[in-house]
C-alpha cells in the first residue's frame, strides 16, 4: 500500500466520522467541528489518491488550498451564526430554537 | 435580429460572471445608497448579456472558452449550450423584477445592509455555476452560492431566521463536501476535472458508481429533494420576501441544473434506469409530502415554501424519463423538466413577492389575516393566482407546457405511473393555492385596515406572474434553444 | 427531552452509524479498485511552469492555471465577511468596546511582535513564488497581528465599516478582478496574463490579496467574538 | 396576416380586451364600465354576425400559431362552432345587461365584470378551438374564470359552492388532460375535422382509443353535468343569478356538451365512434341523466335548485342527440344546444327577478306571484312550456327531431325516455305555473324591494322577455334560414355528406 493510499483511507475514515457527528450531535459547535473533520477527510482523500503513484500532484494541492479557504470562510460564518443564536436566545442547538 | 449582429463577437461568457462580481464589489465599496442606485442598470445589462448569449448559442451553437488561455485539463473551461443559456436567461429575467422590488422593499429598513453585495454575489455564483465545465470549479461556485444565500437569509436577523440560516448552511456544507468527495474519487481515477474529458473515461465500476452517488446525494441535499428538504421551509419561509423569491425561484435550480448536467453529460454511461426511477419516486414523494404540508400551513410564506418542496419534486420526474428510454421520450422529458424549472422560477418568485405584499399590507403572516384582500390589493392577488395557475399546470402557462411534455414523455416511455403523479400533484397544488384565494375573496372583517403597498411592489409580482403564463405561449423558443444545440 | 425524542435520536444514531460505516467501506473498496490516470496532470503543470510566471507549481496552479478558482475563493471569503457584517448590523450591534486595561506586558509584546509578524508575512508572500507560501499564508499571519492589536485594545473596528476598511477588505478582490478583466478588454481571454508580465502581476495580486485576506480574517474574528451589548 | 386569419383572434380579443380594461377600472366608474360591457358585447355580436355570414358562404376563418413543436394553437370558425358562438354572443349581451341591473349598487363590480368577460372569452375560445389542445386551453380557462364569479358574494355558502365547483371541474379537467395527452401521443396534433380523424387507426389501437374516449367523455361530462358527475351544478346555485345564467345556459354546461359533440363528430367521427361501440353506452348515460335530473327536480322546493336539476336533465338531450347515430338525431341534439340555452336562461333570469324584487326563493312562496309580476311570469311560462316541449315552442322542435332520430337509429327506448322526461318536465314545471297564476297570494312577499317603474328594473325585465320571444321565435320560425334548426341541418349535412 502506497503512502498516498494510506492518506486516502485515513481521509475516508475522517469523512465517515465527521458525517456521523454532523448528523447525530445536536450542539452546534460539535456540528461545526464535525464539518471541519469531514472537510479534512475529503482533502486527504483528494491529495492522497492523486499521489498514489508516489509523485506529488500540485493540482489537488492547490485545490485543497482553495478548499481550506472555503472551509475557513464557512466555519467563520457558522461560528458567527452560532454565537449570535446563543446571545439572542441562549440556544446551543437548532432544536432549541423551534 | 439584424441588430443582434453587432453583438456577435462579444465575449458574453466571462462577462456574465464578471459583471455581477463588479457590481458586487462596487455595491459594497460605495455603500447601500449607491448600491441601490446602480442596481437597475446592472440588472438590465445582465439581462442583455443573457439575451445576447442565448442568441449566440441559437445562431452559432455551443460556446467554449478556456480561461487564462489554458485549455483543459490544465485550465478551467467555460461552456455554454442551450441549457446553459436558458438557465442564465431565467436568472436574469427573474432577478430584474425581484431586484426592483427589493429596492423599494428594503428602503424603509435601515438595519438591513448588504442586500445588494450579497445579491450580486449570488447572481455571480449562479452564472458561474451555469457556465462552468470543471467539476472542481463547480464545487467552488456551489460554496459561493451557498454562502451568499446564507448571508441573504440572515439579512433581517431574528432567532428563527438565524437558526434557519444555520440549518441551511450546515446542510449546504455537508452537501458540498459529499460532492467534493466524489470529485476526489474521479480525479484520483482519471487525473482530470473537465467534464468533457472525463465523460468518455468513465465506465461502470464501483468507484464511478460511488463517485456519482456521492455527487448526486450532495446535490440532492442542496436541491432539497424529499427527504433532504428539512432545511428549506424555515429558510425560504423565514427570509425577507425578495430573498425568499431569489432562493426558491433560482438558487434551488442551480444545484438541480448541475445534477441534470452531470447526469446527462458526465454519468451518461454509468447511470442506470433504476437510479433514474429512484430519483423519480423521491420526486413523487416530494410532490405528495410538500403539497400535504403546504395544505396544513397557517402562515402564508410557509405555505409557499412547502409548495417549493413539492414543485422540486416535479423537476426530478424527468430523471426516470430521460434515462435509457429512447430519444422520443428523453427529448420530451428533458424539455418538460427544463420548462418546469423555468416556469417555476417565474411563478414562485411572483408568488413570494405577492405574498410579501399581502404581509406588508395586513401586517401579519397568517393565511386567515388576508380576508377581504381581493378588494384592496387585486393586483397582488391576481399575481398570486396567475402564478398558482402556472404551478397547478393549468393552461395557458409555462407550468402547463411542462406538465404536458412530461405527460407525453411518460406515455411514450410507457411509464404510465408518472401520469398519476403529475396529475395528482396538480390537483393538490390547486387545493393549497385555493386556501389562499378563498380567504382573499371573503369579505373583510369590520375594522380591518390594509396598509397601502407601493405600486412597484405590486407590479413586480405581476410582471413575474405574467412571465410564468407567457412561457406557455412562447415555449417553442426555449425548446428550440434547448434541443437544437445539445451536443 | 421526552422519551419518544430519545428513541428517535437513538434510531438516528444507529441508522447513521450503519450508513457512515457503509460509506467508509464503500470508499475503501472503491479506492483499492481505483484505476490509475492514463495521463498525469502534474506533468502538464511541469511542462507549462515556465510560462506561468512563478516557479512553484502549486502557486502556478493557484494563480495562473486555475486562477479562476482562486478568484472565486476570494469571493467566498468576502461573502463570509459580508454575512458576518449583515448579522451584526441586523442585530444593531455596536463594536466591542476596546479592552480597557491591557496589561503592560501585552502592550510591550505587541510593540515587539507586530513588526516581526508583518515582516514574516512579507517573507511568506515572496516565498510563494518558488516554495510553499503565498497570499493566504501571508494574510493569515497578518490577521494574527490584527488579532493581537485587537486583544491589546490598540484597535477597534468600526461598525458599519468605514469606507477605508471596506476598501481594504475589497482591494485584493478588485485588483485580482481588474487584472483578470484587463486581458479580456485587450482582446485576450479572462485571466490571461501577458506572458512577459506574468510574474509581476501575480506578485501584485498576491501582495494586495494578503492585505485583504488579513483584513477579512480579522473581520471574521471580530464577527465570531461576543457581540457588544445593544 | 389577412383579415380572415385575424378574424377569430379579433372576436376573442374583443371579450378579452373588455375584461382586462374593466379589471383596472376604478370601482366607482359605473357608467364607463357599463358602456364598455355593453359596447364589447355588441361589437362582438356584430363580428360574430359577419363571421356567421362568411361561414355560411364557405369562407375559411383560421388563426394558427405554433405552441409547441408539432402542436398548434388553432382558432377556426366552422358551422358547429358558429352555432355555439352565436348563442353565447347573443346571450352574453342579454346577460350583461341583466347583470348590470342585478348588481346595481353592490361591491366589487370591476372584479365581477372582469371575470365575466374573461369567462365569455373562454367560451368564445371553446367555440372557435380548432383542435383538442386549444379546446382544452380554453376549457380550463373557463373553469378558472368562473370560480371568482361563483364565490363572488364571499359568503360561506358561496365559498363552499366554489370549492365544490372547482373540485369537480379541476378533477374533470385533469381526466380530460390525460385523455388528450394520451390521444396526442398516439395521433399527434388532433385537429377537429368533419368526420373525425381517428378512423384510419388499425384495430390494434381500438381498445386504447375506446379508453381515451371514456376519459374524454368523463372529463367533459363533469361540465356537461352527466350523472354521476353533476354534483357541482345544484351546489353552484349559490351564485348570483347572472352567474347561474352563465353556468346553465351560456357557458359552462354548454362547454361540456359542446366538447362531447366535438369529440364524437370531429375527433372520432360519428361512424367510427359507432363502430367502436361507444355510442350506445353514451346514450344510456345520457338517458339515465335525463331521468335522474327530472326526478330530482320534482322534489326541490328551492326554485333555483329545481331549475338546476332541470339543467342536468336538459343538457343530456344534447348528448342523446349526439349518441343517436344518424343525421336526424344530430339535428335534434345540436338544435337543443341552442334551444336549451335560450329557455334555461329565461328561467334563471325570471328566478333572479323574483328573488331580487320579492325575495322569493322557493316554489312554495310563489303563490300568486303571476299577478304581482305578470311580465316576468309570462316569460317564465313561455320558457317552461318550451322545456316541456309544447308546440310551437323551441323545445318541441328539439324533442321532435330527437324522437325521430331515435326511431331512425333503431333505438326506440330513447323515445320512451323522451316521453317520460317530458311528463316529468311537466310535473315539475306546471305546479310552479299553477301556483303563480291560479293560487292566491298568501301574506306579504318575503323581502319586497321595488325597483324602477315597472314590476322590476327594466334591465332585469328586458332580457327574459327577449329570450322568451326567442323561445317562441325559434319554434315558430324554425323553417326560416338562419334559424337554429336551419343551422343545425347545415352542420348535419356537412358532417354526414362529406
Amino acid at each position: 500500500m502506497s503512502g498516498g493510499l494510506l492518506y486516502a483511507f485515513t481521509g475516508a475514515s475522517l469523512v465517515a466520522l465527521g458525517l456521523y457527528a454532523l448528523i447525530v450531535y445536536a450542539h452546534l459547535l460539535r456540528k461545526i467541528l464535525a464539518f471541519n473533520v469531514m472537510g479534512s477527510g475529503v482533502f486527504l482523500v483528494l491529495v492522497g489518491l492523486a499521489q498514489r503513484a508516489g509523485a506529488a500532484d500540485p493540482v489537488p494541492q492547490a485545490m485543497v488550498l482553495t478548499g481550506i479557504v472555503v472551509a475557513v470562510s464557512a466555519t467563520a460564518l457558522a461560528l458567527a451564526l452560532m454565537r449570535r443564536l446563543f446571545t439572542d436566545s441562549g440556544a446551543t442547538t437548532l432544536d432549541e430554537t423551534d | 435580429m439584424a441588430g443582434m449582429q453587432a453583438f456577435v463577437g462579444v465575449d458574453t461568457l466571462p462577462w456574465l460572471i464578471a459583471l455581477p462580481l463588479i457590481f458586487a464589489s462596487a455595491s459594497f465599496l460605495l455603500g447601500p445608497r449607491a448600491a441601490r442606485a446602480i442596481a437597475p442598470a446592472g440588472l438590465v445589462i445582465g439581462l442583455l448579456a443573457a439575451v445576447v448569449l442565448a442568441w449566440q448559442v441559437a445562431a452559432g451553437g455551443s460556446q467554449r472558452q478556456a480561461l487564462g488561455g489554458w485549455a483543459p485539463p490544465l485550465g478551467i473551461e467555460l461552456y455554454a449550450d442551450g441549457l446553459t443559456a436558458l438557465m442564465l436567461l431565467m436568472t436574469a429575467v427573474v432577478v430584474l423584477p425581484v431586484g426592483l422590488y427589493a429596492r423599494v422593499y428594503f428602503e424603509r429598513q435601515p438595519g438591513v445592509a448588504g442586500f445588494w453585495p450579497l445579491t450580486w454575489f449570488l447572481i455571480g455564483a449562479m452564472n458561474a455555476l451555469y457556465l462552468s465545465a470543471d467539476i472542481f470549479n463547480l464545487y467552488v461556485t456551489l460554496e459561493l452560492l451557498g454562502l451568499a444565500a446564507v448571508g441573504l437569509i440572515i439579512l433581517t436577523g431574528g432567532v428563527q431566521t438565524i437558526a434557519a440560516g444555520m440549518r441551511y448552511l450546515l446542510a449546504a456544507l455537508a452537501g458540498s463536501l459529499l460532492y467534493l468527495l466524489g470529485v476526489a474519487l474521479l480525479y484520483g481515477a482519471h487525473g482530470t476535472l473537465a467534464i468533457a474529458l472525463l465523460a468518455p473515461l468513465l465506465a461502470p465500476a464501483p468507484y464511478a458508481g460511488l463517485a456519482a452517488a456521492l455527487m448526486v446525494v450532495g446535490l440532492l441535499v442542496k436541491s432539497a429533494l424529499f427527504p433532504l428538504h428539512f432545511w428549506l421551509p424555515p429558510a425560504h419561509g423565514g427570509a425577507a420576501a425578495p430573498v425568499s423569491a431569489l432562493l426558491s425561484a433560482l438558487v434551488i435550480k442551480a444545484s438541480f441544473y448541475l445534477l441534470l448536467r452531470l447526469w446527462l453529460d458526465l454519468f451518461g454511461t454509468i447511470s442506470t434506469a433504476a437510479a433514474g426511477q429512484l430519483l423519480g419516486w423521491l420526486g413523487a414523494a416530494a410532490i405528495l409530502w410538500g403539497s400535504v404540508l403546504a395544505l396544513r400551513q397557517e402562515k402564508l410564506k410557509m405555505l409557499v415554501a412547502y409548495s417549493t418542496v413539492a414543485q422540486i419534486g416535479y423537476l426530478f420526474l424527468l430523471f426516470p424519463l430521460v434515462t435509457h428510454t429512447g430519444a422520443g421520450a428523453a427529448t420530451s422529458a428533458l424539455a418538460g423538466g427544463v420548462m418546469q424549472a423555468l416556469s417555476h422560477a417565474a411563478a414562485k418568485s411572483a408568488m413570494f413577492l405577492a405574498v410579501g405584499n399581502m404581509i406588508l399590507s395586513s401586517a401579519r403572516d397568517d393565511i386567515a389575516s388576508i380576508d377581504g384582500l381581493s378588494a384592496r390589493h387585486p393586483t397582488s392577488l391576481f399575481a398570486f393566482a396567475m402564478a398558482g395557475v402556472s404551478l397547478m399546470g393549468l393552461p395557458p402557462s409555462g407550468g402547463f407546457v411542462a406538465k404536458w411534455l412530461l405527460l407525453q414523455a411518460a406515455l411514450v416511455a410507457g411509464q404510465w405511473w408518472w401520469i398519476g403523479v403529475i396529475i395528482g400533484g396538480g390537483l393538490l397544488t390547486a387545493a393549497y393555492v385555493l386556501q389562499v384565494l378563498r380567504c382573499a375573496f371573503m369579505p373583510a372583517p369590520r375594522g380591518k385596515i390594509f396598509q397601502p403597498v407601493p405600486r412597484t411592489l405590486e407590479f413586480s409580482a405581476l410582471a413575474l406572474a405574467v412571465v410564468s403564463l407567457a412561457l406557455g405561449f412562447v415555449a417553442t423558443g426555449p425548446l428550440a434553444l434547448l434541443t437544437g444545440h445539445r451536443s | 427531552m421526552t422519551a419518544p425524542a430519545l428513541r428517535t435520536s437513538a434510531l438516528l444514531r444507529i441508522v447513521t452509524r450503519v450508513a457512515v460505516t457503509l460509506l467508509a467501506v464503500a470508499l475503501a473498496t472503491a479506492m483499492l479498485d481505483l484505476p490509475s490516470p492514463t495521463t498525469s496532470l502534474a506533468q502538464t503543470v511541469q511542462q507549462h511552469l515556465g510560462d506561468s510566471g512563478v516557479r512553484h507549481p502549486v502557486t502556478a496552479v493557484l494563480l495562473n492555471f486555475r486562477a479562476y478558482d482562486t478568484l472565486l475563493e476570494i469571493a467566498v471569503l468576502l461573502l463570509a465577511v459580508l454575512g458576518g457584517l449583515a448579522l451584526r448590523l441586523a442585530a444593531g450591534d455596536s463594536p466591542m468596546p476596546a479592552a480597557a486595561s491591557a496589561s503592560p506586558v501585552l502592550a510591550g509584546l505587541v510593540h515587539l511582535l507586530v513588526p516581526l509578524i508583518v515582516l514574516l508575512a512579507g517573507y511568506l508572500l515572496w516565498a510563494g513564488a518558488h516554495r510553499p507560501g503565498g497570499a493566504f499564508q501571508a494574510g493569515a499571519v497578518l490577521a494574527a497581528a490584527g488579532v493581537l492589536l485587537r486583544l491589546a485594545g490598540r484597535w477597534t473596528p468600526l461598525l458599519p465599516p468605514s469606507a477605508l476598511a471596506r476598501g481594504g477588505l475589497l482591494i485584493g478582490f478588485i485588483v485580482f478582478l481588474t487584472v483578470a478583466l484587463s486581458a479580456l478588454l485587450t482582446g485576450g481571454v479572462l485571466l490571461e496574463y501577458p506572458r512577459t508580465w506574468a510574474s509581476e502581476l501575480i506578485l501584485l495580486i498576491e501582495a494586495v490579496l494578503s492585505v485583504s485576506i488579513g483584513l477579512m480574517l480579522l473581520s471574521l474574528f471580530s464577527g465570531a467574538t461576543a457581540p457588544g451589548r445593544r | 396576416m389577412s383579415l380572415s386569419e385575424a378574424f377569430p383572434l379579433l372576436v376573442l380579443a374583443v371579450s378579452l380586451g373588455t375584461g382586462v380594461v374593466i379589471f383596472f377600472l376604478a370601482e366607482r366608474r359605473r357608467r364607463l364600465r357599463s358602456a364598455l360591457n355593453l359596447g364589447g358585447a355588441t361589437l362582438k355580436l356584430v363580428l360574430v354576425g359577419v363571421m356567421l355570414w362568411g361561414v355560411f358562404g364557405q369562407q375559411h376563418y383560421e388563426t394558427r400559431y405554433e405552441l409547441l413543436p408539432g402542436i398548434d394553437f388553432a382558432l377556426r370558425a366552422d358551422a358547429l362552432g358558429m352555432l355555439f358562438i352565436t348563442l353565447s354572443a347573443v346571450l352574453w349581451l342579454l346577460t350583461t345587461l341583466y347583470a348590470i341591473g342585478y348588481l346595481e349598487g353592490s361591491p366589487h363590480r370591476s372584479r365581477f365584470f372582469g371575470f365575466f368577460s374573461l369567462c365569455i372569452t373562454a367560451t368564445t375560445g371553446i367555440a372557435l378551438a380548432g383542435n383538442l389542445l386549444t379546446f382544452f386551453l380554453f376549457y380550463e380557462l373557463l373553469t378558472l374564470s368562473t370560480y371568482p364569479l361563483v364565490v363572488h358574494r364571499g359568503t360561506d355558502k358561496a365559498l363552499h359552492a366554489g370549492k365544490i365547483y372547482l373540485a369537480y371541474t379541476l378533477a374533470g379537467g385533469a381526466v380530460l388532460l390525460v385523455g388528450i395527452a394520451w390521444l396526442y401521443s398516439l395521433a399527434g396534433n388532433v385537429e377537429f375535422t368533419q368526420g373525425g380523424v381517428l378512423s384510419q387507426f388499425p384495430p390494434g389501437h381500438h381498445a386504447a382509443l375506446a379508453t381515451i374516449f371514456v376519459l374524454l367523455i368523463a372529463g367533459l361530462g363533469v361540465k356537461a353535468a352527466l350523472v354521476p358527475l353533476h354534483g357541482w351544478l345544484p351546489a353552484a346555485m349559490a351564485a348570483p343569478a347572472p352567474v347561474s345564467a352563465l353556468l346553465h345556459a351560456v357557458a359552462v354546461v354548454k362547454a361540456g356538451a359542446f366538447g362531447i359533440v366535438r369529440v364524437v363528430y370531429n375527433v372520432y367521427g360519428i361512424e367510427f365512434a359507432a363502430d367502436l361501440g361507444l355510442l350506445v353506452p353514451l346514450a344510456i348515460v345520457a338517458c339515465v341523466t335525463i331521468l335522474y335530473g327530472s326526478l330530482r327536480a320534482l322534489v326541490q322546493d328551492d326554485l333555483k335548485k329545481r331549475l338546476a336539476f332541470s339543467t342536468v336533465s336538459q343538457v343530456s338531450y344534447i348528448i342523446v342527440g349526439v349518441a343517436v347515430f344518424g343525421p336526424i338525431g344530430t339535428i335534434g341534439g345540436l338544435v337543443h344546444l341552442v334551444h336549451q340555452g335560450i329557455m334555461k336562461v329565461t328561467l334563471f333570469f325570471c328566478a333572479g327577478n323574483l328573488a331580487e324584487t320579492l325575495g322569493v326563493h322557493h316554489v312554495s312562496e310563489m303563490n300568486g306571484v303571476g299577478r304581482r309580476m305578470p311580465w316576468t311570469m309570462a316569460a317564465f311560462t313561455v320558457a317552461a312550456f318550451g322545456l316541456i316541449g309544447v308546440p310551437p315552442m323551441a323545445g318541441f322542435i328539439s324533442k321532435w327531431y330527437l324522437g325521430l332520430g331515435a326511431l331512425a337509429a333503431h333505438m326506440p327506448w330513447v323515445l320512451g325516455v323522451l316521453v317520460a322526461s317530458s311528463l316529468l318536465n311537466a310535473a315539475y314545471l306546471l305546479p310552479i305555473l299553477h301556483a303563480a297564476w291560479f293560487k292566491p297570494q298568501e301574506g306579504p312577499w318575503p323581502v319586497e324591494t321595488p325597483r324602477g317603474r315597472f314590476e322590476t328594473d327594466w334591465r332585469l325585465l328586458g332580457p327574459p322577455l327577449v329570450t322568451a320571444l326567442l323561445t317562441v321565435g325559434a319554434g315558430l320560425l324554425a323553417a326560416m334560414p338562419f334559424s337554429p334548426l336551419d343551422w343545425a341541418k347545415l352542420i348535419a349535412a356537412r358532417e354526414y355528406l362529406r
